[in-house]
């Protein structure tokens, strides 16, 4: 049943570069920088204090309130510094500096294998919580948040994607062939704690072998459904998903939750696997390095916090390299240089020999935009009235709808950066309201 | 203000059409041709110059809650008079042309305005250059749209047909060409300001030089 | 002859007919609009800039009437203007002097961080990954001030810095308002010695990035004798208020962020009329 | 007076002489008010009552103290010569004034029962006396008098004309607000932004409203 959204684009996928490299382990870090602002919500507030001993997977810094995230260390060693570090998103942040003793010592009540069957729902989620998992598709909400929604939104069921339709990136597709009972136990624990709900799984139709393997280890379980979906970006994204499996539209504004359904990557099933069934916090994940400007593309099982130079050098980054993406082409942060310490929200690290720049030109009113974009909304509309900076009635386009997949700088053949001058229209809304 | 700045003041600065925008329903409508342009030109002239002497001089007595209609009845007289001499004495080919834009004239924003927003404020030798000022920079600019729209629209100056193989194009001799000539007559009066502009603002760039910021680094002489 | 007396009698029937019928109207529809506002609205400038935050001046007259604004936010009213307001209002003004837009930044001596290609504007370049200028203080030089200044008062220079043309400056705050990084603010006309900085980076950081930022040594703060100077997390920050233009604190500054813009308003330098006016007195 | 008669009168000022488009009336506030499609609207409004007004109590006026004919209610008391009884000439101070005292009016309504509204024309309220239109559509329902038959007909023609006038100005001010949001985003050459672009889309807008010429 080949179902999908309104609009939408076909961009090569370049993931042959990286789709059959199995996962492989990055280079043990002799330092890590945890960062206390790795997740949407407050930032986390650090437990522990320089000099402090701290063993692998130990908690070094609680959330800090309702909607934040828990860090743990990756490694065992010593606390050096708590100092702000740089950030992919730009202005530097608070990140703990903890320096690896090579001993890989887990904590006492880590790495403890546990049948999670046995706990009641309040019990995963409080375990969820304190492995500080986030979503791993790249928005990084954190997890025990969505997981329980307020008692008046009902929720019917638990879509998981695997869609993963950003170009370049292929750790989710590795992770389904390589780990599927780990990605199918977590969805199940997901499934027990919105309340036994119908599962299904979101594959796209070019990881064949992955929807393949994970149709017949979900064989055994009625209550989920593989569902094979048409290649299209952003086939992906949390709204386009719903539309495609359920047929149901999020209103504008609300959430996956108001139309009873909660969608979660399986990077995070994986994850919540590993805190319910073997007491291992987030501490590691799978992350692709790829694109022409490295000679060995590869996808790798990263420490939280590590930093990238030496996954860089060791996947060969070629001289002269022009962008560097973190993410993907689409919707990606191109990062000023590769110093930076990894994050619970990095899927993938892109390379580029070359960034072709276009010098954008007059808007044609040719409509591509409004025919691709997937929340059917106006972006021609809405990158003139930014470019003449009427920000404040970009709030009548339904400009806070906007995901910023960027499918409409991608189709513009006038080549304007309608994503950009969109976000500068969210922001000015944003503050207007607050001002308000 | 001496009296002839205010009179070049009206013209140039605050040309009623071309700057202030107002009274624009005679401006469109009676200039398909200088002799039409001229005729109103004049009417209007004498109408705003009448009126401001005789709305200054009695502007004392108008007491203040209802002005407006008081203007109105010095003006409505003026235009009245005109009318008639206009019916008397001019030409008839101009009177059907202008025909009911001369009572127009009484509605004309430039008159009320200038009532207004200057006459009844100031004395009357002041008013009657103001009038003057305004009703010639008013005359001007019609007479401006006028040898534009019968050039371009009838092929003729004032009249004059001029033989050349080119076809005139009648749009402009009708209400749509009014608009657009106009309106590229106002966008070439912007586009003048815009260069004055940036022209002040190179000349300002070209005096500053930032060595003369003094700071302990950077001392003068 | 009738139509002398015909044309009198129409005329006067109708004067008093409308007059009575006015007269009737006005007690009828009876709406005590305060006199004062279009008193006000003939004496304020009509510009309807919205520099107050009112919706024009109409809005500010009203708000001025209910005691909800107050006469100095419109900067764009000239002295005459704002006492004849103040007279209509009964209300004691103090004596303002005209402000004008000063830019607190000098471009900084390093490459930027990374080359920018996005939109031309100074809102949409802070938004991607802080700003491309190494120093995050300063100024990013994509003219999102002089688009917004509604009097054609300032221009980009070739030193890739907004200039302010003085006279034409009515002191309405957009520019400040545009500039995501707040390097510019409003500061008295007599006023010649600014801190040309804006960096709030710690010394060392500045001292990388341009050789004539602020590290906030609180030098000047010592030796300013009228306490107009404090720094703030490594930022100096002149209080016009007590600022008497004497020119030390551009003596003492080591890196030469404090600078005095006398001669470039054709004016003697700011430490020899201090000079002058103190032997006088002295 | 034929119900098609009637319909000539009222589509011939919707559209084809519109009075903004093709008469060059009232274009001061058709320019200064279509910023906004509200205010355009509330505009439009004003002016469709202000004139449905002027051209009944203008067409009172004329048939009974202006005209030399029969019907002039002088002649009736003083007899004598009709014709000597014709004070056309007053045309255009009496029509004046009759408005200036409906704007009155209107504006002192507007004031008491919807301020909003009242905020909204602003200072483009008393200019309507200033307007060209109306006055434009008083003068023009004169020409009905001549070959009237009988004071009720002329008084039905003038009121379809002032109706549809009023209509018909304020069609062309929603068209041109609608179209004047738009340009405000829109990189118009620097020097045209403002007033001399809404000219030349007027001028359009004249091009395409003169197709309507030979409807009739």
């Amino acid at each position: 049943m080949a179902r999908t959204f309104k609009g939408g684009v076909h961009p090569h996928d370049y993931k042959e570069l990286s789709k059959d490299r199995p996962i492989e382990d990055a280079p043990a870090p002799d330092v890590v920088f945890v960062s206390l602002r790795q997740h949407i919500g407050a930032p986390s507030k650090p437990v522990v204090k320089p000099g402090d001993e701290v063993k692998k997977g130990q908690l070094i810094a609680e959330p800090g309130g309702f909607v934040s995230a828990a860090c743990h260390s990756p490694v065992s060693g010593k606390v050096k510094s708590i100092k702000p570090r740089p950030h992919m998103m730009g202005t530097p942040v608070d990140a703990i500096e903890i320096e690896n003793d090579g001993r890989e010592e887990w904590a006492e009540e880590c790495n403890v294998p546990a049948d999670w069957e046995k706990l009641s729902v309040d019990e995963l989620k409080k375990k969820i919580a304190a492995a500080g998992i986030v979503g791993l598709g790249g928005a990084t909400f954190p997890t025990h948040v969505k997981l329980s929604p307020p008692p008046d939104k009902k929720i019917d069921a638990a879509i998981l994607n695997g869609v993963e339709c950003e170009p370049y990136l292929t750790a989710d597709h590795r992770l389904m062939l390589e780990q599927p009972d780990r990605v199918l136990e977590g969805f199940r624990i997901i499934q027990r704690i919105l309340g036994g709900v119908k599962g299904y799984i979101g594959i796209e139709a070019n990881k064949p072998d992955a929807y393949m393997l994970m149709k017949e280890k979900a064989m055994k379980y009625p209550d989920i459904e593989v569902v094979m979906l048409p290649v299209k970006y952003p086939q992906g994204a949390e709204k386009q998903l719903i539309k495609a499996i359920l047929d149901r539209e999020v209103p504008s504004g609300g959430l996956p939750m108001d139309v009873g359904c909660v969608v979660q990557n399986v990077g995070t099933a994986a994850a919540v696997y590993d805190a319910c069934a073997r007491n291992v916090p987030l501490i590691e994940r799978i992350m692709t390095v790829t694109g022409d400007g490295v000679e060995r593309p590869a996808n790798y099982r990263i420490r939280i916090g590590q930093m990238l130079t030496p996954i860089l050098e060791r996947s060969g980054l070629k001289e002269g390299v022009r962008k560097l993406i973190f993410g993907g082409p689409m919707m990606g942060l191109a990062q000023a240089g590769p110093d930076i310490p990894l994050a619970k929200g990095n899927s993938g690290v892109v390379a580029m020999m070359e960034a072709p720049l276009f010098e954008p030109r007059m808007c044609i009113r040719c409509s591509r935009c409004v025919d691709h974009c997937p929340m059917g909304l106006e972006p021609s509309v809405l990158s003139l009235l930014s470019e003449a900076r009427r920000y404040l009635e970009m709030a009548e386009h339904d400009v806070l709808d906007c995901i910023e997949c960027g499918v409409c700088t991608y189709i513009c053949p006038a080549r304007r950066p309608i994503v950009q001058q969109i976000k500068i229209g969210k922001q000015k809304v944003l503050e207007a309201r607050k001002k308000k | 203000m001496s009296v002839f700045q205010t009179l070049k003041k009206g013209v140039f600065e605050n040309n009623p059409v071309l700057v202030l925008l107002i009274g624009l329903c005679p401006t469109l409508a009676t200039t398909t041709s200088v002799k039409n342009a001229l005729g109103m030109g004049l009417a209007t002239l004498f109408v705003l110059t009448m009126s401001n002497v005789v709305i200054s001089m009695f502007s004392r007595f108008f007491p203040k809650k209802i002005r407006i209609p008081c203007f109105i009845v010095v003006i409505a007289s003026f235009v009245t008079i005109v009318k008639m001499i206009m019916d008397a004495y001019a030409p008839p080919e101009i009177n059907d042309a202008l025909g009911i834009f001369i009572p127009l004239i009484v509605v004309n924003c430039i008159i009320l305005g200038r009532a207004e927003a200057f006459a009844s404020k100031n004395g009357v030798l002041a008013s009657l250059f103001d009038g003057l000022g305004s009703g010639l920079g008013f005359m001007l600019a019609l007479v401006v749209l006028a040898f534009f729209r019968e050039l371009l629209g009838a092929g003729a100056i004032f009249d004059i047909p001029i033989h050349t193989s080119l076809k005139p194009i009648t749009m402009f001799i009708l209400a749509p060409g009014a608009f657009v000539a106009l309106g590229s007559i106002l966008g070439f009066v912007a586009w003048r300001r815009l260069r004055r502009e940036e022209r002040e603002c190179a000349e300002a760039a070209g005096k500053y030089r930032a060595e003369l910021i003094i700071t302990s680094k950077n001392k003068p002489e | 002859m009738e139509t002398v007396v015909v044309g009198v009698v129409i005329l006067g029937l109708l004067g008093l007919l409308f007059g009575f019928g006015l007269a009737m109207a006005g007690k009828v529809f009876a709406v005590d609009v305060d006199p004062r506002v279009e008193k006000l609205l003939d004496v304020l400038p009509g510009a309807n800039c919205g520099a107050c935050g009112n919706p024009g001046c109409s809005g500010f007259a009203e708000g001025l009437v209910e005691g909800r604004c107050d006469l100095n936010d419109c900067p764009v009213c000239s002295p005459e203007a704002r006492k004849a307001a103040a007279e209509i209002l009964g209300v004691e003004v103090g004596e303002t002097e005209r402000r004008i837009a000063v830019v607190h930044c000098r471009r900084e001596t390093v490459p930027p961080r990374f080359e920018y290609h996005g939109v031309k504007d100074c809102a949409a370049a802070q938004i991607v990954y802080g700003g491309f200028t190494t120093c995050r203080y300063g100024c990013l030089g994509l003219g999102t001030c002089v688009e917004a200044c509604p009097f054609g008062a300032m221009y980009m220079g070739e030193d890739g810095l907004p200039h302010i043309i003085e006279d034409k400056c009515t002191g309405c705050g957009n520019c400040v308002r545009a500039c995501p990084r707040g390097v510019i603010s409003l500061a008295p006309v007599s006023r010649d010695v600014h801190v040309l900085c804006n960096s709030k980076h710690p010394g060392k950081y500045t001292r990388d990035c341009c050789t004539h930022g602020c590290i906030g040594c609180k030098r000047c703060e010592k030796t300013c004798k009228h306490g107009a100077i404090t720094v703030t997390d490594f930022l100096a920050t002149i209080d016009y208020d007590k600022c008497v233009n004497c020119g030390e604190c551009v003596e003492v500054c080591p890196t030469g962020a404090i600078g005095d813009v006398s001669l470039l308003r054709d004016r003697k330098p700011a430490r020899e009329r201090y000079a002058a006016t103190a032997a006088q007195e002295g | 007076m034929s119900g098609t008669e009637a319909f000539i009168i009222f589509f011939n000022v919707l559209l084809i002489n519109n009075f903004v488009l093709a008469k060059f009336l009232g274009l001061c506030p058709f320019f200064g008010v279509s910023k906004r499609t509200g205010d355009a609207l509330s505009m439009g409004a004003a002016v469709v009552f202000v004139m449905f007004m002027a051209s009944l109590v203008t067409a009172f006026i004329n048939w009974f103290f202006l005209l030399g004919h029969p019907g002039n209610l002088f002649y009736r008391a003083m007899g004598g010569d009709p014709a000597a009884y014709d004070m056309t000439f007053l045309y255009t101070i009496v029509y004046i004034l009759v408005i200036a005292v409906l704007v009155q009016l209107v504006e002192m309504a507007l004031m008491k029962l919807s301020p909003p509204i009242y905020r909204a024309l602003g200072i483009y309220l008393p200019l309507i006396t200033t307007n060209c239109a109306i006055l434009g559509v008083a003068l023009l329902n004169n020409d009905f008098a001549v070959e009237a038959s009988g004071f009720w007909v002329y008084l039905a023609k003038c009121l379809i004309q002032g109706l549809g006038a009023g209509i018909g100005f304020t069609i062309a001010m929603l068209l041109m607000s609608g179209i004047r949001e738009r340009l405000e985003y829109i990189p118009v050459p620097k020097p045209f932004r403002g007033i001399p672009i809404s000219f030349i889309v007027a001028g359009i807008m004249a091009l395409a409203f003169m197709g309507f010429a030979s409807m009739i």
